[in-house]
């Protein structure tokens, strides 16, 4: 339970912090809840879903405030708060850190993320869902770019939109069982024509926040404007809710919602992967280029989800802890290349990595953790995907596997534009301690876990077969 | 010492030389860098001369377990067998002659620590490549030398002439390979999905067994694995890399794309030899790519001006003789000529490479000439390499080259006629380079002429070795003609690797040989004597870029193959990716999310007319909408 | 009864306290009359009992007693406002709260009604006192104006209201709601006298809450009225006028054969999005509030499709924190000193102010419905109740929360705007009083439903 | 139906109705506050006479006591509406409706 607390008591205190000791206490608190969760990781035992909170029986409303982590959630659980960290160190030498409206907000929106991760209870999921919106938002107009109002409302609006039909679809899903306790939802008896329709309303939340193409139009502007802080929060850990909510809540709806929706979402995924890549290729904004390289990525794994089978999922959660280590390096990059150029565009970058030598070379080390080469995550989480997504068809495969060719055209291209070639600046300070500490713990973790995948997989795999037998019963049972 | 315990030394040695030259170079005396670099993949060489005197049956060890699933597993394990040993010696033993020559050659480079680092660490990520005993360890290192070729041809790439374009080389080769590499990974899949396992020793052992296969699998397999092979080994479709790639350093090119990294995709070939044994239809596409990339690439260097150039278009034609090998199933044999190919492609490079180093890095053959008196050491040595390649007799690549035309003549003596005219070609742009470069007057700068010196002894003596083994190379696989004892030595050898003891070959009959061979020796020594008579009696010379003539021109842009891919490929990708930006994403659907504000804006406005503050108004409204109540009542109530 | 006597005497002693020009008397009068009132309907009244009066049908059950409460709450919270905002001319205020508590007796009147009588007298009663507080501010042209059209337009609904009542009588010969429920499901009626009558009462009560295509008056008398009034009407009138409509349709028409649901779709989902999208555009606070309570009516009308029980259960969260909201919003935006186009000058005082800021935020979010704050919980309740019978409503209050969120987003930028041309503001104790217990109850207001 | 009532409670209905629309019309097309207001008190009157008609057709003596309820209730709706028609006056010495129509949109 300290786990979710921990950071809604950090977030109230930074508040009162003042700007001089801000940068210290974030860092501090962060590595707090950071140790927390590690130490539990050490001991936790997969096999058995650890409650925070039980509550058994029948409330008003039907919620029941129940809180618990799996081997998954407390992965995701570890996830955050590490990115909460990266995203603090990351900020350290910059002027929000001292901000303390800013320092706050970071902790409510890990307080949120936490809590939506150890959520047992649909009611609960959905109102942490929306609680790590606020923060996010108000980070981003109080300290992104000044003319931003447009682009926030879009995001917002959007985001909402889709939230709110999970919202309908918990609802109806709980009309069907005395409260929205996530195992007594798991085994609810839904007419099989209404399945469908929750599992609609929870797609609709998630395919715009993870940003599914074509749902995606809110996260290019949002990332381009936003400061680096919120763009790594938005990418690195938020749009992991959406993920982690189809595996958490969509397998138990998946057995007779599938035979429908499998195949548009995959495609959908497909198209995203495809076009992400191909707007990547042309665009000039360094930002907007991870920003649809994150499109690209994401497609992949949200159809390798959808795939629902035990190896993709695999892959995906692999592919979703990697994609939170490049996100927060390729934006601390691109930050960084921002600053010291003055513009995010690639056209008038140049050379960077010679008068900056560390930078070239932890963003190159970064650029190739993006391209999953083989020792990193990314490469076995990608390898599990494009394999669950070849196996399930062909054609797709290929199409998904262009990724790697295109990933390749893009991602050198943004590294070549703006780190190679005659140096157009000179004089610039070069990486900050703390920055480089973030690339390199980036860049140690991305390896270590494509040396050690099977790390992942013994943590989540109990919980993952838990949820896919259930699933296989009651499909046995609607036969 | 076991095998293991040798093979985990022989790939730490050249990581930990990486490493410490990665972490500590910058601080460390540049000798002291280089030596490190060089020592440590000469006793690399040294281990691998230790498993070559004890290698008998192939043997796999088992490292650890990356991924275990239920349905299958991915491993770290290397395998141990003649192949593997040989490509070892080939790389550690050119990997060391070509260090030796980078510490002569680099010496004024600031990143010299930085340039030993990646040399390292291609020789690892090299040696990870051919030790593998599966696809996936092979996958590894098959991205890893791609990564550090990238490196290495980026390596200047602040250049404040030739920055962008070194770095854009660069890219270029890395998204080729890549394409490649995205073939690989799909023959991955498909293995992993039949066999359940990636390890050559197990397929291997499961197709002799004899699994049944669906053909379109096996095709469908070996096709992804050659296209891998094309995008490493520069064949058509994806050559177009290897001569940009010579942007790089020389010595890079010397080892990396002439010597080891670009014969990866024939080793990946002649390792999968169980493979597309059961494929013919690949194996004739493989034929035909080969034949097509050796001809074209050959006519390609016949008009080109960049000493490196050549060399480069050379290296992409004697690949696609090894192609045109393994498309006929003879492994063994372009494993041979890989490696007579290294030993005088090294030398060749390297030899241009102390040209350059004389010349301070001028590459354009039309203002060289006459080199042979000042760099004495740097000719004889390139001589013997030109030699080697254009198939001069009694040395490497004339025993190399004409098995290889042996096997065609056997098979289809058309495709022989064809594959002659690349040899032909072959001998008459080396000698045109060679006699431009040595021979005649000096067509530089006066100033130039006076800097003109030989390369230090860093640097000849690796071209001394090397030369002594392109002269000799060719014992290692003598044909039956001479010796019965001892005749094809190495095929012999490496027949011991997975699948090879399955391929049997019929050599040539006797009188075949000796009949080929002739052709070939006549054709080599005529056309030198041409371009004897042509370069040295007539003095002729290379011409300017505008006074070619019409197929002059074509080999010049190398048939305007860029162009073309620029054209169909990067320009309707490049359209693709504008439009869809532009049309797709901020006309379509941004601007259909902004209308749908839009319209909600309109609307409000609509509604606020009605709000028009007469006080009849409301009440009317209030009496319509009370009808209206009752009319909706009455709708289909009752 | 008790309560309701109270009130209407602490009406009275105020008016006599109105000689005195006392404004602080008048408010402690006010305030212990209030407290006095709730602490009865608080011992009487639990959730599950029934607290009825002997005299008149008066009958306050679970919700009726909750909402009474809230009534007397958020009439206590608009005093100490108006005590404000009257800072300048104070003289009429105890006037002006005597009238509040008047229209406090009716309400409570309306929310207990189990006859026509009280009804009507609690309609009536609520409504006059309201005429004349929206035309108290003396010497605007505005006030008059928006009183006369109020007056009007309310008084063309009594007269519906009466007719209907008058037909409901003459289908079934009874003015007692439990015998013109008896009546109505045992089909003893005139139905060609009871449906119109019924459709008129419903649109009389239509009208009262502002809802498709009675709402007119609501933008013009809102902003003509002062913020205290504003604040009045959007909390106790609206309070009291959906708990009636929704008590009307539960008990006794809803069991009317007829096509009932059509009608109400009708009516619910253009109210749905009627008042956001007139709002998007408002420069105005009052107005603003006007268009988006006119859409709040939209959601706070599906109640009457879920049944008696349910739906006067799921009104109270939504409309407690629909109320505090609005009051939230008023108060701040009495800091302007421009009446009309108050929004522009208050750009950017959430950010200046952090107490303000804290409480819009608070405020906005949960008009827009975002967890986990009271407003989520009402509409949660709501939509809750008619999603599996109803699907299409549901959806359309989704999709006008997310045109909601878009109007209250757009203000709370405005607010959190880090450049603000706002000249100095002084907090006072009353704003502050009110903000933080109306913050209170949008915090925690929806933990009601766990006692 | 009690036959004893010499005219049928139906005629009442159409009167009362007739009365109620009259009234109705007017308040929606006259422009005179004044005469808006007695339109109002038109709709009432007819309210009141079908309360009577509906009570004495059910001998219930309710609605007459309705019937006062809403004379008085008219009273102080009539009070009250004349002080704020006094009210407005001042502000623009007009009692044409269709003046204020300032607060809009």
């Amino acid at each position: 339970m300290e786990l979710i607390l921990l950071p809604l008591l950090f977030g109230i205190v930074s508040f009162f912090i003042p700007g001089r000791w801000g940068r210290i206490s974030s860092l501090l608190f962060a590595a707090i809840s950071l140790v927390a969760v590690t130490v539990k990781l050490f001991y936790f035992q997969p096999d058995v879903k650890e409650y925070f909170v039980n509550n058994t029986g029948t409330y008003v409303l039907g919620m029941t405030f129940n809180m618990a982590i799996d081997g998954l959630g407390i992965l995701m659980l570890g996830l955050s708060n590490l990115v909460i960290f990266l995203v603090a160190l990351s900020n350290f030498n910059r002027e929000e850190a001292s901000k303390p409206s800013f320092n706050g907000l970071l902790f409510l929106m890990q307080f949120g993320l936490n809590g939506v991760f150890a959520a047992e209870d649909g009611i609960l999921f959905y109102m942490f869902w929306e609680l790590t919106l606020i923060p996010v938002f108000l980070m981003l107009y109080w300290y992104g770019a000044k003319e931003n109002h447009k682009n926030l409302l879009t995001f917002f609006l959007y985001t909402l939109f889709g939230s709110l039909f999970m919202l309908l679809a918990i609802l109806a899903w709980g009309a069907y069982t005395p409260s929205y306790d996530y195992n007594k939802l798991m085994y609810a008896a839904v007419p099989s024509q209404y399945v469908c329709w929750i599992f609609t309303g929870f797609l609709l939340a998630f395919a715009v926040k993870i940003p599914l193409f074509p749902f995606h139009t809110w996260q290019p502007p949002t990332y381009s404007t936003a400061p680096m802080a919120g763009t790594m929060l938005l990418s690195a850990i938020m749009l992991k809710m959406a993920l982690f909510g189809m595996i958490k809540w969509m397998i138990p709806l998946s057995y007779s919602a599938l035979k429908f929706w499998q195949l548009p979402v995959i495609i959908l995924g497909i198209i995203g992967i495809l076009y992400g890549a191909v707007i990547a290729l042309r665009e000039n904004n360094m930002r907007k280029v991870f920003a649809f390289a994150s499109i690209s990525h994401l497609g992949l794994i949200a159809a390798g989800i959808m795939i629902f089978s035990f190896d993709a999922l695999m892959g995906s959660i692999i592919q979703m802890v990697n994609h939170s280590l490049i996100a927060v390096g390729l934006f601390l990059c691109a930050d960084i290349a921002t600053n010291r150029f003055g513009t995010s565009d690639l056209q008038q970058m140049g050379g960077l990595a010679k008068v900056a030598p560390r930078f070239g070379f932890w963003f190159a080390v970064t650029v190739l953790i993006a391209l999953s080469v083989p020792l990193t995550a990314g490469f076995i989480g990608e390898f599990l995907l494009i394999k669950a997504v070849f196996e399930y068809q062909a054609v797709f495969g290929i199409l998904a596997a262009l990724t790697l060719v295109l990933g390749a055209v893009y991602m050198i291209r943004a590294y070549q534009m703006s780190s190679m070639g005659a140096p157009k600046i000179t004089n610039v300070a070069d990486l900050h301690w703390n920055e480089m500490l973030v690339l390199a713990l980036v860049a140690v973790l991305a390896v270590f876990l494509g040396l050690y995948p099977n790390g992942i997989i013994s943590l989540v795999k109990p919980s993952i077969q838990h949820m896919l037998e259930n699933v296989q019963d009651t499909t046995n049972l609607i036969k | 010492m076991g095998f293991s315990t040798i093979v985990y030394i022989l790939l730490l040695l050249p990581l930990l030389g990486g490493l410490t030259n990665g972490l500590f170079g910058k601080h460390l005396p540049k000798q002291f860098s280089g030596a490190l670099g060089t020592g440590v993949i000469f006793s690399a060489f040294l281990c691998v001369l230790m498993l070559f005197n004890h290698v008998n049956e192939p043997v796999q060890i088992d490292l650890c377990n990356i991924l275990r699933f239920d349905s299958f597993s991915l491993e770290i394990n290397f395998l141990i067998d003649q192949l593997s040993v040989w490509m070892s010696l080939i790389i550690t033993g050119i990997g060391t002659l070509i260090h030796l020559f980078s510490m002569g050659y680099m010496k004024e480079d600031e990143g010299y620590y930085k340039f030993f680092t990646y040399l390292n660490l291609f020789i690892f990520a090299m040696l990870i490549l051919v030790l593998g005993g599966n696809y996936f360890v092979l996958f590894f290192g098959w991205e890893g030398v791609g990564i550090c070729s990238f490196l290495l041809i980026g390596f200047h790439y602040s250049d404040p002439v030739k920055g962008i374009s070194n770095s854009l080389a660069a890219r270029k080769a890395f998204v080729m390979n890549r394409i490649g590499d995205a073939g690989l990974i799909f023959a991955l899949f498909m293995l992993l999905s039949t066999f359940g396992t990636l390890n050559f020793v197990d397929i291997s052992e499961r197709l002799s067994e004899g699994v049944s296969m669906h053909h379109l699998t096996v095709l469908g397999i070996t096709l992804c694995l050659f296209l891998a092979a094309t995008g490493k080994s520069a064949q058509i479709p994806l050559f177009t890399w290897l001569p940009d790639a010579m942007a790089g350093p020389t010595p890079v090119s010397a080892l990396i794309h002439a010597a080891t990294m670009v014969t990866a995709g024939i080793y990946l070939v002649a390792r999968s030899n169980f493979l597309f044994e059961l494929a013919p239809l690949t194996q004739d596409i493989v034929l035909y790519i080969g034949i097509a990339t050796s001809l074209f690439a050959a006519f390609m260097a016949l008009r080109q001006n960049d000493i490196k150039k050549v060399l480069a278009y050379s290296t992409v034609s004697q690949l696609g003789l090894m192609v045109v090998a393994l498309g006929l199933g003879a492994y063994t044999v372009a494993i041979f000529h890989v490696t007579t190919h290294a030993f005088f492609k090294a030398l060749l490079f390297l030899g241009s490479g102390s040209v350059i180093h004389g010349m301070h890095h001028e590459q354009d053959i039309r203002k060289m000439g006459g080199l042979k008196k000042v760099m004495p050491i740097t000719h004889w040595t390139f001589l013997i390499g030109t030699l080697a390649i254009s198939g001069f007799p009694l040395l490497s690549g004339f025993y190399s080259k004409d098995e290889i035309i042996g096997h065609l003549f056997d098979q289809n003596p058309v495709l022989y006629g064809v594959i002659m005219v690349s040899v032909l070609m072959t001998a008459i742009y080396m000698f045109r380079l060679y006699f431009l470069t040595f021979h005649g007057t000096f067509r530089g700068t006066q100033s130039t002429w006076e800097h003109v010196h030989e390369s230090p002894w860093t640097m000849t003596l690796p071209l001394v070795i090397l030369s002594v083994f392109s002269a000799l190379g060719g014992l290692l696989n003598l044909p039956g003609l001479f010796f019965h004892e001892g005749a094809h030595w190495l095929s012999g050898y490496l027949h011991g690797a997975p699948g090879m003891h399955n391929i049997v070959h019929e050599t040539p009959n006797f009188s075949t040989t000796l009949g080929l061979m002739a052709v070939a020796s006549a054709l080599s020594i005529g056309v030198l004597a041409w371009a004897y008579q042509n370069y040295v009696r007539r003095g002729s010379v290379a011409k300017s870029d505008e006074a070619l003539n019409g197929w002059e021109k074509l080999s010049n842009r190398k048939l305007y193959w860029d162009e073309w891919y620029d054209w169909m490929v990067v320009k309707p990708i490049e359209w693709l990716g504008f439009q869809t930006n532009h049309t797709v994403e901020e006309r379509g659907l941004k601007s259909g999310i902004s209308g749908l504000g839009m319209l909600t804006g309109k609307a409000g406005n609509a509604l606020r007319k009605l709000q028009n503050g007469y006080v009849s108004s409301y009440l009317s409204w209030m009496v319509i909408g009370m009808i209206l109540l009752v009319v909706f009542y009455l709708l289909n109530g009752n | 009864m008790d309560a309701v006597v109270v009130i209407f005497v602490t009406g009275l002693i105020s008016l006599f306290l109105g000689m005195y020009h006392k404004p602080m008397l008048a408010l402690t009068s006010n305030l212990l009359g209030l407290s006095t009132a709730f602490t009865l309907f608080f011992l009487y009244g639990t959730y599950n009992s029934v607290l009825k009066s002997h005299f008149f049908s008066l009958v306050y059950d679970g919700s009726g007693v909750l909402l009474s409460l809230l009534s007397i709450v958020m009439t206590a919270l608009v005093l100490i406002m108006g005590y404000n905002s009257q800072s300048k001319d104070r003289s009429n205020y105890a006037d002006l709260t005597s009238l509040m508590m008047f229209s406090l007796t009716g309400a409570l009147c309306l929310i207990g009604f189990r006859d026509f009588f009280m009804f009507f007298i609690g309609l009536e009663i609520l409504s006059i006192p309201v005429y004349v507080l929206v035309g108290s501010r003396r010497g605007n042209q505005a006030s008059a104006e928006a009183a006369l059209k109020y007056f009007f337009t309310g008084s063309f609904a009594t007269a519906i209201l009466l007719f209907g009542i008058a037909l409901v009588f003459g289908a079934t010969g009874s003015f007692n709601i439990n015998e013109i429920g008896f009546a109505i499901l045992s089909g003893l009626y005139t139905p060609e006298l009871m449906i119109p009558g019924a459709l008129m009462i419903l649109a009389a009560l239509l009208f009262k809450v502002g809802a498709f295509p009675f709402h007119f008056w609501t933008a013009d008398v809102y902003e003509g009225s002062s913020k205290p009034v504003l604040a009045y009407m959007s909390t106790t009138v609206k309070i009291a006028g959906l708990f009636a409509l929704v008590q009307l349709m539960g008990l006794i028409f809803g069991n009317l054969k007829g096509n009932w649901e059509m009608v109400l779709y009708v009516v619910i989902i253009v109210t749905l999005f009627l008042g956001y999208l007139s709002a998007i555009q408002q420069k105005s606070m009052k107005r603003l509030l006007a268009y988006s309570g006119i859409s709040n009516t939209g959601i706070a009308l599906l109640s009457i499709m879920s049944g008696a029980d349910h739906g006067s259960r799921n009104i109270v969260i939504f409309l407690l924190a629909y109320g505090a909201s609005a009051l939230v919003l008023l108060v701040v935006a009495q800091f302007a000193q421009d009446e009309e186009n108050d929004l522009e000058e208050l750009k950017g005082i959430g950010y200046r102010y952090p107490f303000l800021g804290i409480a819009l935020l608070i405020a906005l979010l949960s008009l827009s419905g975002i967890p986990p704050f009271s407003g989520f919980f009402g509409k949660l309740l709501l939509i809750q109740d008619v999603l599996v019978n109803h699907p299409v409503l549901s959806i359309c209050a989704v999709l006008s929360s997310v045109i909601g969120a878009y109007v209250y987003i757009k203000l709370l930028l405005h607010f959190f705007h880090k450049e603000s041309t706002l000249k100095d503001v002084r907090l006072n104790v009353a704003s502050i009083i009110v903000i933080t217990v109306a913050s209170l109850l949008l915090i925690g207001g929806w933990l009601i439903l766990y006692i | 139906m009690p036959t004893s009532t010499p005219i049928n409670i139906d005629f009442y209905i159409i009167l009362a109705t007739l009365l109620f629309v009259i009234g109705a019309f007017g308040v929606m097309i006259r422009r005179n506050m004044i005469v808006l207001l007695m339109c109002i008190e038109l709709m009432l009157n007819a309210v009141n006479l079908l309360m009577v008609a509906f009570s004495s057709y059910y001998n219930n003596a309710d609605a007459q006591i309705f019937v006062f309820f809403i004379i008085v209730v008219a009273a102080a709706e009539a009070t009250v509406g004349l002080s704020i028609l006094i009210l407005a006056y001042r502000q623009l010495r007009s009692i044409d409706i269709s003046i204020f129509n300032k607060l809009k949109g």
